[in-house]
C-alpha cells in the first residue's frame, strides 16, 4: 500500500482538517463527536443530514453547504459513523422544523442511524436509499444498496428542504427519487482500505468485478474484461431491467451519471457516457442532465458506476437550483 | 462478577482479538468490506482504556457503559449489535442483587435477543448470530443442569466453533455479504469469528482459575 | 493494463464525443481537426486558446466556457496537438481582437503552436506556463515545465478577456501570473499511455518519484517513500525555494492549490493540503484561495502536484470571477 | 528520385518502424514520455495512406506534402521536426532540374538545418540531430568526393548507429529528457534510435538494388 498518509489512526482528523482549512468560507468541521455542518446555519428548514463511512468523498462531507446538506458525519473509512455522531450534528443543525436523515442503505449504517433517530429530542424521519439494482431485493436479503443515487437524493432533498418544504414533503421528495434511480458498478481493480494496508480482493488483468458496490465488497459476478462497449451495454441493461422491474416508464427524461470510483481517469468516463447515451437515446430516453466525474468513491478502486434517475418537473427543477458545496456547485 | 472480572475479561478479549488479526481482517476482507477487525480493535482498545472508570461501578452499570462506549466507538453493523448486547445484559443484571452463573446466563440471552431484535436477523443468515444463539442456548440449559462454570466453559467453546463453522456452507440474507448471492458459500461469517474468539477467550479465563 | 477502453486508436474520439452530449449546453467538439469551443460564441474579446497532449482531463477541454477558454486543441495521448488544430480553432473563435495562445512549456507543445501562429493571419501572442519548479530553468535546457499553474493562468487570462481587455494585456497578466506560481509533482505511481499499454516506469512500494511531471516522464529523483507530512515538507521548500530564487515575496495572500494527478483519492489531497497549508502559515503566508481536486491529471498516475500562487488584488478578482465550464464553475 | 522510389522508401521506413516498436517505444518510455513509437507509427500510416496522391508529385512536391502530412499528423515534438525537414528538402529540391544524389545530400542537409533552427538546438544535445547532423555531414562529403551510391548507403549507416550510440552518454538539454539532468545519463535517445531506423531501411533500400 502506497498512499499520502501519516498514521492510519490520524488520517481522517488530518484529512478532514485540511478539509475544514480549504473551505473555511463553506463549512465547520467539528471534533469528537466528528461532524461536519455549514459555515452559516440554515434558519427555519428542515435540517437534511446524511453521514457514512469515509472512503468516498466528495461525499458526503463534500455536500454540505447551501442547496444540499446541512450536516455530514463522516465515520472511519467504510465504517458507518455512530449514533452520537448524528445526534451532536442534529443539535447544531436543526432549526426547528424536524430532521431528516438520508442514509444509505446498509446493515451498519440503518442501525447507526435507526439509534440515533431513537434518541432524538426533534421531529426526525429517514430517507433510505437504495438505487444499486446489482443486488436483488428480496424478503431474504438486507436489501439495495445506497450508491451513486444518493447524491441525486441530497441534491434535490436539499433543494427543496431550501424552499421551507416540511419534513414530510421532503422524506417524501426523497423516497421518490430513490425509486426513480437505479446504479450498478463495475471495478477494474481492489481499493485498499489504509487500516488493512492491502487490497480487499485479488483481480486479475483479465478480470472485473460485475455490480460491486462502493466498499470493495465483491461485486455479484467475477466476469472476464471485456471492451468498454461490452462492459456498458451490461450495466445499461441492468439498469434498464430495473426499470422495468420497478414499472416505471422505459421513455421520458433523465439524467446520466457516470461517476469514477477513485482511481478511473475522466476521459475513460466520458468514454463510458458516450456508449451508455447512445443506448438510452435509442431506447427512448432523452439525456436531459449529465454528471461525469468522482461524486462518490471507493477511495482509490479503478472502476465506475453508472446511474440512471427518471427525471420529472419536479426532480429536474430541484437538480437545477443552485447548489454550493465543497463538491457540487452551480448557480452560485 | 463484578467489574473487576469485567475488566479482567475485557483484556483478555482484547488480547485475542488482536492475536487473530489475520483470520478476523481476512474474513471480512473476503465477503466484507475488510473494517471489521480494525472496528472490533477500536471497540477493545476503547473498554479497556475506560478500565478505571469500571471499577468504579457495579456489575450492571459497567456493562452498560460498555455498551455505551461501544456504541460511539465502533460503528458500522458491528457496533449498534455488540452495544444492543451489553446495554441489554446490563440492564438485565441490575434487576439482581445477586449475580451467579445464572443470571449472567439470562443477561447473555437477554443481549442475543437485543441483537436479534436491533439486527432483525435469526440464527442461519450468515450473521454473528449463528456463533450467539446456540451459545445462549446452551448456556441456558447447562445452568438449568447445574452444570460447573468449568463444565459450561468447555461446553460453550465447543458450541461456539460449531456456530461459526456452520456460516460456512450459509447463503449471507443479513449484513454486507448478503449483496454477494452464492458467492459468500465457502466463507466464515467474520463477525461470528469475532464472537467464537471473544466467547473462547472469556472461557479460557474461567478455566484457567 | 486495464480501461475502459475498446480500441486505443478510437478512444480520444469516444471520450470527446462523449464530452461533447454530457456537455451539449456548454461546448462543441469538431473533428479533423479536433478542436473545442464554446457553444455560444463570444463576440468582441481576445479568443483565449490552449490546447496539449490528452491525458490530462479535465485540462484543456474542461476549461473551455464563459470565464475562461474560447476554445481547446487536444491531441493524441501526451502528445501535443498539430498546428492545424490551432488554426481551425482560431478561425472558428476569433472575434477581432486577436488570438492569444496559452501553451505548456514542453519542446513539442511549443513548436506546434508556433507554427500555427506563423501560419496564423489575425493578430496573435502567446503565453508560455513554466511553473513547474522541479526543473531547474538554465539555458542548457528546454526550461520548465508548465503543469498545474497553467489552470490559474487560464482561468484569470480567460476572466480578463471577458472584460474586453486587449491581446497585450491577456498576455501580460498572463506571464504575470506564470511568474507568481509555482509547483511540484511528486508520483506514488506511474501513469500508462494506453497506446502503450504498460507503466512508463517502474517504481517500488518503497519509492516515490520527486518532481515528476505531467506526462509519466521520470522526475528529477527516485527517493525513498516517506510519511506524507516528511514529503509535502520537502515540496513546500522546493516551492519557497523557487519563490525566493524569483526574489518575489515569501509573504501575503495565496492561492494554494493541491492537484490530484489521476488515481489519488479526495482525502489523500485534503490531508497533503492540511499539512502544506499549516507550513505556508507557519512561513507568513495567508492561504486566501484554494482548490483542491484532479485539475490537471496524468492519466492513471498515484501522486499529487502542489502549486503556490502569489496573489495580488487583480489575480484575486479575475480568480473570484464568474466561470462556467465543465472542469470549474461558480458564479453562474 | 521520383515519387515513386519516394512511395517505395516510405513504404519500408513504416516496415522498419513497426519492426523496432519495442527498442523505440521502450526508449521513450524510459527518458521521455512513451509516445515516440506511435507518433513514428502514426506519420508513416500517414504517409503510405496517401501513396496514390504522391504519385502523381514531382519527388520536390511529394517530400513537401509528406512533411505538411506529417505535420498534421505526428505532434509531440517529432512531428514540427520531421515535418520541417521534409518540408524543406521540398523546397530545395525545387530549384533543380535534374535530382542526382547530390543534390538529394544537398536537400536533405537543408532539411536537417530546418530542423536544428525549429528546435533551436545543436548536436551534443542528446537529440535526432546527434544522428542527422553527422549522416548529413559525411553525405556531403561522400558526394563531393563522388562515392557511389552503394558505397555513401554501406557508410551512413556505420555513422547512423555512431550517431546513435553517442547519445547514450549525453545529458539531454533538449526535449523532454531536459528535465531529468544525469538521470537520463546511460539512455539512448528515441529520436535518435528513429532516425536511424528510417536511415539504416532507405540504404538497405539503395544497397540491396
Ligand atoms: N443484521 C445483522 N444481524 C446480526 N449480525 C450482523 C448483521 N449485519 C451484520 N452483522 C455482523 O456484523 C459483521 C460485520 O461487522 P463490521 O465489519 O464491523 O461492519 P460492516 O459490515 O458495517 O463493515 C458481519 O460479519 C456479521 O456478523
Ligand atoms: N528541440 C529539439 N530538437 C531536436 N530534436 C528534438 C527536440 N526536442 C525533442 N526532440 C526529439 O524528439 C524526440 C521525442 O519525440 P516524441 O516522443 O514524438 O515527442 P514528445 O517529446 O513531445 O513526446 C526526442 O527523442 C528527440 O530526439
Ligand atoms: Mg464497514
Ligand atoms: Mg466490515
Ligand atoms: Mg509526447
Ligand atoms: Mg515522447
Amino acid at each position: 500500500m502506497k498512499k499520502f498518509l501519516n498514521n492510519v489512526d490520524h488520517m481522517l482528523v488530518e484529512s478532514l482538517s485540511g478539509f475544514a482549512t480549504a473551505h473555511a468560507d463553506l463549512i465547520e468541521v467539528q471534533f469528537e463527536p466528528t461532524f461536519v455542518i455549514r459555515k452559516q446555519k440554515a434558519k427555519n428548514k428542515v435540517a437534511i443530514i446524511s453521514g457514512g463511512g469515509s472512503g468516498h468523498e466528495p461525499l458526503h462531507a463534500g455536500y454540505v453547504g447551501k442547496g444540499m446538506l446541512d450536516a455530514a458525519c463522516p465515520g472511519q473509512v467504510f465504517t458507518s459513523p455512530t449514533p452520537d455522531q448524528m445526534l451532536a450534528a442534529a443539535e447544531a443543525v436543526h432549526a426547528d422544523k424536524g430532521v431528516l436523515f438520508i442514509v444509505k442503505n446498509y446493515a451498519g449504517d440503518v442501525m447507526n442511524f435507526e439509534m440515533a433517530a431513537e434518541m432524538l429530542s426533534f421531529e426526525h424521519a429517514t430517507v433510505y436509499t437504495s438505487d444499486d439494482c446489482a443486488v436483488v431485493n428480496s424478503t431474504y436479503t438486507t436489501g439495495r444498496r445506497g450508491v451513486a443515487g444518493t447524491v441525486i437524493v441530497e441534491k434535490c432533498v436539499g433543494s427543496l428542504a431550501e424552499t421551507g418544504a416540511d419534513l414530510e414533503a421532503c422524506k417524501t421528495l426523497g423516497e421518490k427519487i430513490n425509486l426513480r434511480t437505479s446504479s450498478i458498478g463495475a471495478a477494474l481493480t481492489s481499493c485498499t482500505v489504509p487500516a488493512a494496508g492491502r487490497p480487499t480482493f485479488d483481480i486479475s488483468e483479465s478480470e472485473i468485478e460485475m455490480g460491486v458496490g462502493i466498499h470493495g465488497e465483491p461485486g455479484r459476478r467475477r466476469e472476464k474484461m471485456r471492451e468498454a462497449d461490452a462492459i456498458v451495454s451490461d450495466m445499461v441493461a441492468a439498469i434498464l431491467h430495473d426499470i422495468e422491474a420497478k414499472q416505471l416508464p422505459l421513455n421520458g427524461e433523465v439524467l446520466l451519471l457516470v461517476n469514477g470510483l477513485g482511481a478511473t481517469p475522466l476521459m475513460e468516463l466520458y468514454l463510458i457516457y458516450n456508449t451508455a447515451a447512445k443506448l438510452l437515446k435509442e431506447k427512448g430516453f432523452t439525456l436531459a442532465r449529465s454528471l461525469v466525474g468522482n461524486y462518490i468513491t471507493a477511495i482509490d478502486m479503478a472502476g465506475a458506476s453508472m446511474t440512471v434517475c427518471l427525471l420529472d418537473e419536479e426532480i429536474k427543477q430541484h437538480w437545477d437550483s443552485p447548489v454550493h458545496t465543497a463538491g457540487l456547485r452551480w448557480g452560485v | 462478577m463484578n467489574s473487576d472480572t469485567i475488566n479482567h475479561k475485557a483484556a483478555a478479549i482484547r488480547a485475542a482479538i488482536l492475536q487473530h488479526e489475520a483470520d478476523i481482517e481476512g474474513l471480512d476482507r473476503e465477503i466484507g468490506d475488510g473494517d471489521h477487525y480494525i472496528n472490533m480493535k477500536r471497540g477493545c482498545e476503547a473498554i479497556v482504556g475506560i478500565a478505571p472508570e469500571l471499577e468504579a461501578l457495579s456489575a450492571a452499570d459497567a456493562l452498560n457503559k460498555i455498551g455505551m462506549k461501544l456504541l460511539s466507538t465502533i460503528g458500522g453493523a458491528s457496533g449498534p449489535l455488540f452495544a444492543s448486547f451489553f446495554m441489554s445484559m446490563g440492564k438485565t443484571l441490575k434487576a439482581f442483587d445477586n449475580i451467579t452463573t445464572k443470571e449472567i446466563a439470562l443477561a447473555f440471552d437477554a443481549g442475543v435477543q437485543a441483537i436479534m431484535q436491533r439486527g432483525k436477523a435469526q440464527a442461519g443468515e450468515k450473521t454473528m448470530l449463528d456463533v450467539l444463539i446456540p451459545v445462549s442456548t446452551t448456556f441456558k440449559q447447562l445452568v438449568e443442569q447445574d452444570k460447573s462454570a468449568k463444565e459450561i466453559a468447555s461446553a460453550l467453546k465447543v458450541v461456539a466453533s460449531e456456530g461459526l463453522d456452520s456460516t460456512r456452507n450459509m447463503l449471507a440474507t443479513k449484513g454486507r455479504a448478503s449483496g454477494l448471492g452464492e458467492r459468500a458459500i465457502g466463507h466464515l461469517d467474520a463477525g461470528a469469528k469475532s464472537c467464537q474468539v471473544m466467547i473462547h477467550s472469556v472461557c479460557d479465563l474461567v478455566l484457567s482459575n
